[in-house]
């Protein structure tokens, strides 16, 4: 039952990503119209079959913005996760197995960058670094460390002290030989799942970015550039806030459901086990 | 437990000397400095000189951070270039809106996702279950400025259901100060009911799998009594541990919502800080902001400790 | 801390630069009383309703301090013009009238103007105004503190002659001098308040200050004692940063009176309830060219450019439609204004042969900037770099934050073209003065030398129809030089509830609350 | 013939994948008896007294078999009815100290809890009923222990608290889960000593799982040898030292010095 459901859920996860990513695959090789050029005598269309998702402010057909903005949402979402995850996992694997200072002054400085709310430190750095889509992807990368610093830590941490460490140290081997060959192969589904959470929640802050003008720029398109574009017609032409709101939603939501699904079934095996 | 109470603010401290740091050169590091910035279109060389010097800004960076230090300590926050008004002044202006803002939200959202959170587990892999899970997901992957957006165009403008923008005083009536707070509070608890239900489930979860509940079934006591005392009892604190979070959430929420329901906050002023270079106002508002996260964390451990006899008499032996 | 003040209010001197055209941004509402869609009928049936005198307005973004001597924020004098008088004022048509001063005289040689002041006139601490303050408000003026300082150098002397007669000495001659003495800026204060007038203004005009919560409201209320007293008791302005908010509050009547877009006149059009007021205003809207780049140095490349992109669709599409194509750097509502529209009319030919014979047939590529806060001229940036792309100049676009605009675009001029709005003044000279080689204001890096010769003579002309002439000539040369692509002189909509009546708007950017009254309907 | 207080036939239990992990299990107690079981960890041992009452993990499944408790059929029972039987008439003391005790509750709410429910609902006499409980298995300061939480205990003490807190509803069978692992020896004594002391005098019947013999040996009439899921032997005890006939009997007494050493695994 329990695991009818979270192959369920997955399968759900992995629907709605395969949905994106292959919105972003054809992007490369067929696009309904071009994405970038205007044509204001077209601009506010309803659907139809010309544009099967309408036009915007400008013209420019909004199906095709979606396809391309796709690949932003992504990138990002891959790229800025890894980096976060890489960064992350070593201060907080250093930190867990170091001792005194260095793990105080590593962890200390983790709590500082998570004292920030989120966005702001993103806007922060955004605003130290310049726009653009590395910049992003750093200032995003940046403000996943702390998860992934914290998550290692704790596990590190958590694993160090069951028996299995405690006897490895007693028969002499060594730290890095512990951390490598006894607790990462431990602790990596939690973090893989993280991996895949961090994902939906690092698409939602590229947008967000966007959204406040500081992502990705005009006349490129970005779901979140996309929404805050509509901002101005919310009145006259709502419907141009519902094609990016609902892929956004859907491909943070696929994510997520990934992730967990992971997660689930990493703790139900733990407890089979 | 004072001794912890010492070590826990000692390494609080740490922590806002990390965030001074961190903020500091975040700030130095933006392009144009504060001189060339102030002076706009009027900026000649020596001007910009002039005003660097009265500034400090050609001081090495550790005297430059050191008197920044200082005159944070003696509470002399600096004043907005924006307002005019002492920095610390205009936080506590725009504090009462950002708490009653988080205040509504929190309460909407406790008592939700608590019980959400407690069904969830009894029930798991149930309809409540799923339900719990499906809410908790699209609240996770919901974009709170989307939702904003829908919301305020539907409930406020549409429905009329709520004033469309602004924030009425206290001093017309508690009830119409939430009420013109609720719409926003809705769309901020929204964006945080999915971790809390997720710990809340994840703990009540635990604590019926624990041993003691099986002392419970082999005492024979009564399910209801058993959950209510015994696993709830064990459930109950570790959302606690994700409160400083919350709250750091909560802000950078609120920095998105109060901007799109115009209420006067420390969100709408932080971006509006951000979006003007008001770099001393900016300044002042991380540290405060930071600080209270950071207290709050400090605050939430200590009656972490109090609240959970198996940390605070823990230690003692394996 | 106080230096920091200063520091600030200098840095919004060039906020006067850009003034309109943002979505949410009421600036720039210097407009005209031409009200295309008049709504003098109603005005002249209704009756005051003397129940209600509360009146909501929305705005954009809060002032900068309320101290007239020490910011050029439009969105202070906006509100300043209510609580501060001017010796004179300016009428909806752009005339001079009497306020605080009731007369004047002009010395034959035009160096010396005197003026005869309103008797009984009060601040609201009670205190009687006299010629006293006239001149300390002024001496506030000119100091090194004030923005302006440069505006008034001319004035050498300031002479008390009674309580109530008051004698300007000026250096030279300046050929719109009274003009400089009807700005919101030119305001009376009274010396005991001098110190915090930024957050606590007092003055002698129709409403006095009572309250200031920054991003939520400033309420006014009326001066009792004023000569000229206004009708409504309270005026209270709500800060509101969205467009779609103020058209939500207006609707659910928590305000009334709010700036729309084009977009959003539909939703209030036809409706009874509300009244759309559009006004033409004293200010212009154009793509700034760099001359001092490369290819842009070339007459034939900014001609290009000029004849690649079609206005009339990009007002259409931009300000939807609400707007007036100029072909130079002048507003259509003012008297020296000529119609060069023609000079170089939309031609995507013409514009690529013209950029072949300046040898870019392989294209160029140009780096634009605009300003994040003016969603105007992001948009329209974008369909003019969108234009521009079809014969075949590559446009990079980056939105910059308005800090980042004023140091690197305007100050530094490190820039290809830039999307941007200027306000007017009453005297054209302001408006001009800026395309002088030598200007400090010139960041089109602009070098034209029958341009600065003209900027010369217009200053020294007394003869009206000569310096009508040479500001003519000056447009035309503008039109046909094309240091800036000049988009259009904007239509300013403003919606109110249809029981608001006496709001009308002004060639300089003010609201005059005074005349606004609600009517029974 | 004297009483059966619990009796298991041919009991089987699955892992919910298909994987057997108790195959016909077959225990029956009478009044007043001591009995062990042993076997190596993993055997099945706690599994098998888990089933009898029913106190088995959701994913396991019992294949077949019946299991009767106190004269009562197990399965006709609804579960509301199972848990006051097990409740009232069966004390349990686990295995793990640390956890069954709920950390976060003072003792004496965890002790009288099922005595409030089972027998009287009268808090003061609940109160009397565990300190004198308690001063029965040893503790000295009963009242400081009932103040106390878990954490404040040695592992000594709580697994006192336990065995305390399994008489409170007077039952007739403890069924005691490896309760002396993790204890020094002096404290192990100790607790067997009671154990034994609650058999002979009062008649309290005992089911005690270990994998230690010596103690095996010392205090059980009878026992069950558990290998791999399956009782392989059965019968009095002295009879089962004397002359083992299973292969897995006879090696695992040939093993009893080190076997009482290798205290350490935490899988019953």
């Amino acid at each position: 039952m329990s695991k009818l459901r979270q192959h369920k859920l997955f399968s759900l996860g992995l629907f709605l990503v395969l949905v994106v990513i292959s919105l972003c695959i054809v992007s490369f090789f067929y696009l309904p119209q071009d994405p970038n050029v205007m044509n204001t005598i077209n601009r506010f269309q309803s659907p139809s079959k010309e544009f099967l998702l309408g036009t915007d402010q400008f013209g420019r057909d909004i199906l095709s913005r979606i396809m391309i903005s796709s690949r932003y949402a992504l990138f990002i979402g891959l790229v800025s996760v890894f980096l976060g995850a890489v960064v992350g996992i070593v201060i907080g694997a250093l930190a867990a197995t170091a001792n005194g200072w260095l793990e105080t002054i590593l962890m200390r400085f983790i709590d500082g960058l998570m004292a920030f709310p989120g966005i702001l430190l993103a806007m922060m750095l955004v605003a130290v670094l310049g726009k653009g889509l590395w910049n992003a992807v750093i200032a995003i990368a940046i403000f996943m460390i702390p998860v992934f610093s914290r998550l290692t830590y704790s596990l590190v941490l958590d694993q160090k002290n069951q028996l299995y460490v405690k006897a490895a140290r007693s028969y002499g081997a060594s730290k890095s030989r512990i951390i490598f060959k006894h607790i990462l192969p431990m602790i990596l589904p939690r973090l893989i799942t993280q991996f895949s959470a961090s994902i939906g929640s690092a698409i939602l802050i590229e947008s967000s970015l966007s959204f406040l003008g500081l992502g990705v720029q005009p006349p490129n398109a970005s779901w979140g550039l996309m929404l805050s574009e509509s901002r101005q017609y919310m009145l006259t032409y709502a419907y141009l806030a519902v094609p990016p709101g609902i892929i956004l939603m859907i491909t943070v939501l696929g994510f997520n459901l990934i992730g967990d699904a992971w997660n689930d079934s990493i703790v139900s095996r733990r407890m089979a086990e | 437990m004072l001794s912890f109470i010492v070590k826990r603010l000692i390494s609080g401290l740490t922590v806002l000397f990390f965030i001074s740091i961190i903020t500091f050169f975040v700030l130095r590091w933006m392009p144009g400095d504060p001189a060339t910035l102030s002076l706009g279109t009027e900026g000649t060389p020596e001007k910009i000189a002039e005003l660097q010097e009265v500034m400090g800004l050609n001081l090495p960076w550790y005297q430059q951070y050191y008197h920044w230090l200082q005159d944070l300590f003696s509470g002399d926050w600096g004043s907005s270039y924006v307002f005019g008004e002492d920095v610390m002044t205009l936080i506590i202006q725009r504090l009462p809106v950002t708490l009653l803002l988080a205040a509504v939200s929190m309460v909407i959202v406790i008592p939700f996702a608590f019980i959400i959170g407690i069904m969830s587990a009894l029930f798991k892999e149930r309809w409540v279950d799923y339900i719990a899970r499906s809410l908790m997901q699209l609240g996770d992957a919901i974009p709170q400025f989307w939702l904003a957006l829908i919301f305020l165009v539907f409930f406020a403008s549409k429905l009329g259901w709520f004033p469309v923008a602004g924030y009425v005083g206290f001093d017309n009536g508690i009830l119409a100060s939430i009420h013109s707070v609720l719409l926003p509070a809705i769309v901020l608890a929204i964006g945080q009911v999915g971790p809390l239900i997720r710990i809340i489930r994840s703990s009540m979860l635990s604590s019926l799998e624990q041993d003691y509940m099986l002392m419970t079934q082999v005492n024979g006591l009564p399910k209801t009594l058993a959950i209510v005392k015994y696993a709830l009892r064990g459930a109950s604190i570790a959302p606690l541990t994700i409160i400083g979070m919350q709250l750091a959430n909560m802000l950078a929420g609120a920095i998105l919502v109060e901007n799109i329901f115009a209420l006067p906050g420390i969100g709408r002023l932080l971006l509006m800080t951000v979006e003007q270079r008001d770099l001393i106002l900016l300044q002042g508002m991380l540290i405060f902001v930071t600080s209270a996260v950071v207290l709050v964390n400090i605050l939430t451990d200590i009656c972490y400790r109090l609240a959970n006899p198996m940390i605070r008499f823990g230690g003692n032996h394996e | 801390m106080k230096r920091f003040k200063f520091i600030f209010s200098v840095l919004l001197v060039s906020i006067i630069l850009v003034a309109c055209g943002s979505s949410t941004d009421e600036e720039g509402s210097a407009n005209e009383n031409s009200n295309l869609d008049s709504t003098e009928q109603k005005e002249e049936s209704n009756t005051v309703n003397i129940e209600k005198t509360e009146l909501n307005m929305a705005l954009s973004v809060d002032p900068d301090g309320l101290d007239p001597h020490r910011t050029t924020a439009a969105s202070t004098f906006q509100i300043t013009s209510n609580i501060f008088d001017t010796l004179v004022t300016v009428t909806p048509d752009g005339e001079i009238d009497e306020n605080l001063a009731e007369s004047w005289g002009i010395s034959d040689d035009g160096l010396s103007i005197t003026f005869e002041l309103r008797e009984g006139v009060v601040f609201h601490n009670g205190r009687e105004m006299t010629a006293d303050d006239v001149k300390y408000s002024f001496e506030r003026l000119k100091d090194e503190e004030s923005p302006r300082s440069g505006d008034y150098a001319n004035i050498a002397e300031i002479n008390v002659i009674d309580h109530k007669t008051i004698e300007f000495v000026t250096d030279s001659l300046n050929v719109e001098l009274l003009s400089n003495f009807a700005y919101p800026w030119a305001a009376i204060v009274p010396e005991e308040a001098a110190e915090d007038l930024r957050n606590h203004p007092i003055g002698t005009g129709p409403f006095k200050f009572e309250e200031w919560v920054p991003q939520q409201q400033l309420v006014l209320t009326k001066h009792t004692e004023h000569y000229d007293p206004a009708s409504l008791e309270t005026v209270n302005f709500k800060m509101m940063p969205d467009v779609t908010s103020q058209v939500s509050a207006l609707q659910a009547g928590e305000l009334d009176i709010i700036a729309v877009n084009g977009d959003l006149v539909g939703q209030f059009e036809g409706n009874p309830d509300y009244t759309i007021l559009e006004n033409r205003s004293n200010s212009i809207q154009l793509m700034a060219i760099n001359t001092e780049h490369e290819a842009l140095a070339d007459q034939r490349v900014r001609q290009a450019i000029n004849l690649a992109v079609d206005k009339q669709a990009l007002i259409d599409t931009v300000w939807w439609g609400y707007g007036e194509e100029i072909g130079s750097h002048y507003p259509t509502m003012l008297k020296e204004y000529i119609d060069t529209n023609s000079v170089l009319s939309y031609n995507t030919d013409q514009a690529k042969a013209l950029l072949e014979e300046a040898g870019y047939r392989d294209g160029l590529e140009l780096d634009m900037y605009l300003p994040a806060s003016y969603p105007a001229y992001v948009d329209a940036g974008q369909i003019i770099a969108n234009e521009l792309d079809a014969i075949g100049i590559k446009v990079n676009i980056e939105i910059v934050e308005w800090a980042t605009w004023l140091s690197d675009v305007y100050t530094d001029r490190q820039y290809d073209l830039t999307v941007v709005g200027h306000t007017g003044r009453l005297d054209p000279y302001d408006l001009l003065a800026r395309y002088h080689s030598e200007n400090g204001e010139n960041y089109f890096n602009y070098s034209h030398q029958r341009v600065d010769e003209i900027l010369t003579l217009v200053q020294e002309e007394q003869d009206d129809a000569k310096r009508l002439d040479l500001y003519q000539e000056l447009q035309q040369i503008l039109a046909e030089d094309v240091p800036a692509l000049y988009i259009q002189s904007p239509i300013t909509l403003t919606v109110t509830a249809s029981d608001v009546a006496g709001y009308t708007s002004y060639p300089i950017d003010i609201y005059q609350m005074k005349d606004v009254y609600f009517t029974n309907k | 013939m004297m009483e059966k207080l619990l009796q298991l036939e041919k009991v089987s239990i699955d892992d919910g994948l298909g994987r057997a992990l108790i195959k016909n299990a077959s225990l029956t107690i009478f009044q007043g008896e001591f009995i062990g079981i042993v076997g190596e960890s993993g055997s099945g041992k706690t599994l098998t007294v888990k089933s009898a009452l029913d106190l088995l993990p959701d994913h396991l499944v019992i294949t077949s078999g019946v299991r009767q408790l106190l004269g009562k059929e197990l399965n006709g029972l609804s579960s509301k009815d199972k848990r006051r039987l097990i409740g009232a008439g069966i004390g349990f003391v686990p295995q793990n100290t640390v956890v069954f005790l709920h950390p976060m509750i003072k003792i004496k709410h965890q002790m009288i809890d099922a005595y409030l429910y089972h027998i009287d609902n009268d808090k003061k006499q609940a109160l009397k009923k565990a300190s004198d409980l308690l001063e029965k298995v040893g503790i000295k300061e009963p009242k400081r222990v009932l103040n106390a939480y878990p954490k404040q205990l040695s592992g000594g003490m709580q697994q006192r608290v336990n065995i305390a807190m399994a008489l409170m509803t007077d039952p007739k069978l403890i069924v005691a889960d490896e309760p002396t692992t993790a204890l020094d020896t002096v404290v192990q004594r100790q607790v067997m000593e009671l154990f034994n002391q609650l058999n002979q005098s009062e008649g309290v019947s005992i089911l005690f799982i270990s994998h230690d013999l010596k103690i095996v040996k010392q205090f059980c009439q009878r026992m069950y040898v558990m290998y791999q899921g399956e009782i392989v032997e059965s019968g009095e005890t002295h009879e089962i030292f004397t002359n083992p006939k299973h292969s897995y009997t006879q090696k695992l007494l040939s093993l009893i010095p080190t076997l009482t050493n290798l205290s350490m695994d935490k899988f019953g």
